[in-house]
């Protein structure tokens, strides 16, 4: 066991941390600092960040050289996701395109493919969004409805999308429509690249609970692609979408535990300022209890996160693991911003102006934790998958 | 033994309930996110016509003389509705001086309370401790008394006409309760952003502001204590009501919501859900029911068991709201979705008059400790 | 609202207070009191109750009068359940048959059923137990094999019963038996009173996790019982057995209450004598608010009781209330033993002897409400028809 | 970055597991319930003969100098064969001796301890806190040291040759290790009733019992805080083999076990449980893998880790056997399953060396109040 990066990481961790400070604002990442306030704001933020990237060498860490990427490992895209979490750095706009869209089609593209997308997507030049879900078919994706026709040489796509990020600024939308509607549902599929910027696509924003509207509906009435924007096989983009480039998901784990560790700092430094019964609430063994085994369950997550890092480095891929590492962050922090409310206490209602603790960190954990057990599989989901596919029960043919 | 509203409570809820889903409703509740507090001024006279305001004045004084018991259930139905006006604090002003008032402000305050002609609020919170009565001091100065001081945590502020004020006087030594005109020199309400927009909180500052003897209710001790224990009864009872109706629209969700070819409703874990959900709701109910029996009654143990209800409510109602949104998947996460609207207002009922570790303290002090209440 | 019992209702607890008193060893009820120690000293002491029960008109409260019961209602069982609960009084060893095979032969019985079964029942002469369960036959009890036969003028049962409480006592046992293979399998059970002293019956203890064994496993091989000790008709035993008696249900309730808030006051009391982080346990601020969680959820209990009571004046029985309140109760009481045992701390592990806090009431209380998730109906199963049949959500068709 | 066991951890794991298999097991536990304490005398000469005994000395001393990190595996093993032999304390004895104690203690000691001759205890507990190291004064009488005082929850102390006692002397105001002969005049053993009758914890009486030179370690509390250490983190992967064992049995019975004409396992309701748990054994394996590297490697947070993980798995432990007897159902309410042997033992484990949130309490000293470890 030996729990520590080569020098080749730690060297590139430390040009990271100076890449880091010398772009980002003075003051960045600390409470005082003022975040963008607004939607707006915030993407052209993520507009700037996209192209910051690229421009310093850092867009495509791992991905080849020849589709301007950086040619690192999975362990520099591990350490850089790890710095961006630590300070707050910003988020970038194309993290479908980077997360999924990309990583499919170095896999599943056609060269022509992966020559045409990767590299004005890496350069922040073209965004991406995703049509997988529509209103009736959340959790159970493979009922899609939206489907695609071949006409002439084109396809004609006609159907609704719903949680498409970033949909309104997206030049791409990579999407799952029904080719073949005789097939049985996982089959007749096909996994498309439609452009966004014509008449029979309409996107429509949908407002979170947060208030923000980060997500959208998109409409596609008719809209059309070229023959050629099929990824993979014409009826086989099911399988291509669940081409589980989940270790994508691994090198998340130790940024998403960076997050929740600055998150933590925050709110203990809000438990010092702030009363429990009798002294402040750092002092209220009920709350110091209550932290602590918060506090233990991001730190395991740093220990997930090497387990994660230790498997990949044999294994190309995680498995089932996915849903288990899921299922516990996204339950935990949902869990952290119900405990930071209830440090806040009576101040809870607060999430701005005067009374506000934490420049409204802590809220923005709470209210955005409630979306993380929810998408990209529910937890209910997870827990299944777990159960059938890691401990073998006996599966449900409901699901 | 009956341990349960009569028929005619249960009547009056229902014809409130109807005219609430009117006035009020998650259209309302938005409208109120939307405008802010205004908003309460303008469903005021319908809640007037109604009743509901004022409700424990005599009829003389243009109540109806409603028990808390005979007002339960109408707090209850508030919650389901996402009320957007102060109707707790119309409550516990009217009673309060129903019960601790002078005769001469019984005749100024209650026809103009009952009426909706006045907004009452309370200035619930310290900015040091929740619910306790520190903030505000009162001065004698030239014989009369001058207020300074801040308090917070007051639903509607900045359209309340007057506020209820626990004062504390080191000059003369002694607790009182005034009734502090909103518009008088001195008094700046600050209005804070608040997670239930349908139900803003503000923050009250008071620099010299006069309190003339008519205004001023002595010993204020007892008359706050007795505050707390109602405000912390219909919250539970609002709590209540929210998580009810929230958990009523999920049920009728995943019932025809369909996924894997099924309605969720029939898998195992959606029912467990809601079988727990369902546990606590009506635990919470009998919760409530005895609190409120308690306060009606002036019982001696209403402290205790108002605090009780008041965590147990706030419990279960952050509980089953947050599941809504769960059980209604993406949609629980929208804005155009009803399920957040009930989950902050759970949340705001939790925060406030004392967190459910608040009131859980007070009751160990009683009950472990042997303090007498 | 009314919450309080009548005078003669009041009077008639005085009355069982003084009756307590009188019967009950001095002592009784205090921790300090020398209890039975093994099962054979708690089952005489059990046969001694029943007896005395009888002797000062305390058996069959509510039951009539010309089967030996004393004619009152069930408000004085309330009554008389509660003051027993509060002081700690024996438990008798017909629970069962005053539980369940009394009220169903009020009902379904025959009246020379009754007149035959019912007076020495109360007497505490017959001692009856339950054949219902079966080691396949568990939460699907409507799958159980068990099978009896007419032969001439009798019924010949032969197969296995288990969670059988008092089965070595037991004079009869009422069982459930399958006389229609063919018919589905809800259909085609009988209701048979089988006596137990007889060649065909044999009864093997079964130890319980808590070391005592007060359940047994019974195997009826060929034994007899005669003709008309059916109650209701052949085929109709699943009904009979399900003529939902479950106002006796709401009768314990307020008993239940009573004995947890004995087992919360010892727990108070060791809490007060235990260290917490600081101070002691009763003073730390996290077993504060645990405290007083479990001690809201017992007094909820009582306020369901209140709410119970006030049903059965007008409805003469529970429906699917019952399964919320048996959930309630029981994972609330394993809660309960929970936090007990962490705050005797570093003391839990001694339930007995030297060491052993509370007299070991709190560790009985921790190991035996492990059982009362699993009997009568799991909570998996209360849920599921809490969710059907209250709230009405579909009906999975596999159970 | 490696963060796993190597393969030869691994292996030896595999050949000590189907050893432990024969020599222990739900039976074996089941026989040190009916026998106590002795049966950890039947079984010692074969666990000598298989080497898990004396682990961290020498060769030349018997051992086979292994670390924490190659011992780790073994203590989960144990844990899942609910081995009846005070392991943990031969291994902490062992390499405390390695550590701290002289040429001559080491020996005297340890091939005895390698060899099964003698069993060696801890004595954690002090009667008055656990695990904190009073309890035991030392005082200077002629000459020579005298022990008075009582220690507690101290693992097969009835059958123990020589205890690992933590001792205060006010006389020479410090804090020695002493390792008491258990043998000596004036040392009474008094066994207690204990819940997991597969490891009995006593309590043992000082009464002026000598403590010659030979066999004291100075000075005392920086052994005693690493004894406390590795214990923990060995504790905590016991809980770990503990759980992970009846899981796997819980899940071979959800698997078969039928009602309603299907396997329970298929249920939405078990396979949840299932993954829930699932999900804590998996957290609970890589915080004390994380803890059994910071022990081994001696690193400065090893306090803050250990007591991490011991309270973390043993919150999991006792979740997850608890579960194993609700998936068992009736079963797992009987003696004869397996499950309320790990419940219990899940239990001892939790309530020893410090409860979970005592654990915690020790973390927020060091995490929110900044304290140095």
């Amino acid at each position: 066991m030996d729990i520590a990066f080569g020098k080749e990481q730690e060297d590139f961790r430390d040009r990271t941390r100076q890449f880091l400070q010398a772009v980002l604002p003075p003051g960045w990442g600390t409470s005082r600092h003022p975040y963008p306030q607004t939607a707006k704001e915030e993407e052209e933020l993520g507009m700037w960040w996209e192209r910051t990237l690229w421009e310093h060498g850092y867009a495509g860490l791992s991905w080849p050289q020849n589709y301007g990427g950086q040619g690192l490992t999975w362990l520099e895209q591990v350490i850089f996701s790890e710095e961006c979490a630590r300070v707050n750095a910003p988020v970038g706009v194309n993290g479908l395109g980077k997360g999924l869209l990309g990583p499919t089609l170095l896999v599943e593209g056609t060269e022509a493919q992966k020559r045409r997308f990767i590299p004005p997507l890496l350069a922040g030049e073209e965004i991406w969004c995703q049509g997988y879900s529509e209103p009736n078919a959340g959790s159970d994706l493979a009922s899609l409805t939206t489907r695609a026709e071949r006409v002439g040489e084109e396809w004609v796509v006609t159907g609704q999308k719903i949680w498409t990020s970033y949909a309104h600024l997206a030049d791409w939308c990579f999407v799952l429509a029904r080719t073949d509607a005789s097939a049985p549902k996982h089959r007749g599929i096909t996994f498309l690249l439609v452009p966004m910027h014509q008449a029979g696509v309409k996107v429509e924003p949908l407002r979170q609970l947060t208030g923000e509207a980060h997500f959208n509906s998109v409409t596609f009435d008719g809209a059309r692609t070229a023959l050629e924007n099929v990824v993979g096989q014409v009826n086989d983009g099911w399988r291509v979408a669940n081409t589980i480039l989940s270790f994508e998901r691994g090198t998340w784990i130790v940024g998403r535990h960076a997050q929740y560790m600055r998150e933590m700092d925050a709110l203990l430094q809000a438990a010092r300022d702030l009363p429990g019964t009798g002294g402040s609430a750092a002092q209220d063994s009920y709350f110091r209890q209550r932290l602590m085994a918060l506090w233990s369950e991001i730190e395991v997550l740093r220990f997930h996160g090497y387990q994660v890092i230790t498997q990949l480095q044999t294994k190309s891929q995680l498995g089932p693991e996915a849903s288990m590492l899921k299922l516990y962050y996204s339950e935990m922090h949902k869990r952290f911003g119900e405990l930071a409310m209830e440090v806040l206490g009576s101040h809870m209602p607060f999430s701005e102006g005067l009374e506000s603790v934490g420049a409204g960190l802590l809220h923005r954990a709470f209210l955005g934790s409630r979306a993380e057990t929810i998408f990209a599989g529910t937890s209910e989901i997870q827990r299944n998958v777990i159960a059938e596919r890691v401990l073998g029960l006996p599966k449900d043919d409901r699901h | 033994m009956e341990f349960d509203y009569t028929k005619e409570q249960y009547l009056m809820q229902g014809s409130v309930s109807r005219f609430f889903q009117e006035v009020a409703g998650p259209a309302a509740a938005r409208g109120c996110y939307a405008e802010g507090a205004q908003f309460a001024h303008s469903i005021a006279p319908r809640l007037a016509a109604q009743g509901v305001l004022g409700a424990a004045a005599t009829p003389e004084l243009g109540g109806s003389q409603l028990t808390f018991l005979d007002f339960a259930l109408i707090f209850e139905a508030a919650g389901q509705m996402l009320l957007p006006y102060p109707l707790m604090e119309n409550y516990v002003a009217t009673d309060l001086l129903m019960r601790f008032g002078s005769e001469e402000q019984k005749a100024w305050y209650l026809p103009r309370l009952a009426g909706g002609e006045i907004l009452a609020s309370v200035a619930w919170g310290s900015p040091a401790r929740p619910w306790s009565g520190e903030g505000v001091q009162a001065l004698l100065s030239e014989g009369s008394l001058r207020l300074h001081g801040r308090r917070t945590f007051i639903p509607f502020a900045t359209v309340a006409d007057v506020l209820v004020v626990p004062i504390q006087s080191k000059s003369i030594a002694g607790t009182l309760v005034g009734l502090v005109d909103a518009h008088q020199p001195g008094v700046e309400v600050m209005p804070l952003k608040s997670l239930d927009g349908s139900y803003p909180l503000d923050l009250v500052e008071l620099r010299d502001v006069e309190l003339k003897p008519e205004a001023q209710i002595w010993p204020g001790e007892p008359v706050w204590d007795w505050a707390c224990q109602v405000g912390r009864t219909a919250l539970a009872l609002e709590a209540l009501g929210a998580a009810e109706r929230i958990f009523a629209q999920t049920l009728d969700y995943v019932k025809v919501r369909e996924q894997f070819g099924y309605p969720v409703g029939r898998f195992q874990a959606v029912k467990h859900a809601a079988a727990d959900d369902y546990l606590l709701l009506e635990s919470a109910r009998v919760a409530s029911r005895y609190a409120a029996w308690c306060v009606s009654e002036d019982r001696p143990e209403a402290g205790l068991y108002s605090a009780l209800a008041k965590a147990y409510a706030s419990d279960m109602a952050r509980r089953v709201t947050g599941d809504a949104i769960q059980l209604h998947g993406g949609t629980g996460f929208t804005w155009d979705g009803d399920a957040h609207l009930y989950f902050k207002r759970a949340w705001r009922i939790a925060s406030q008059l004392g967190t459910a570790p608040e009131m859980r303290e007070l009751m160990a002090q009683l009950v472990i400790d042997g303090r007498t209440a």
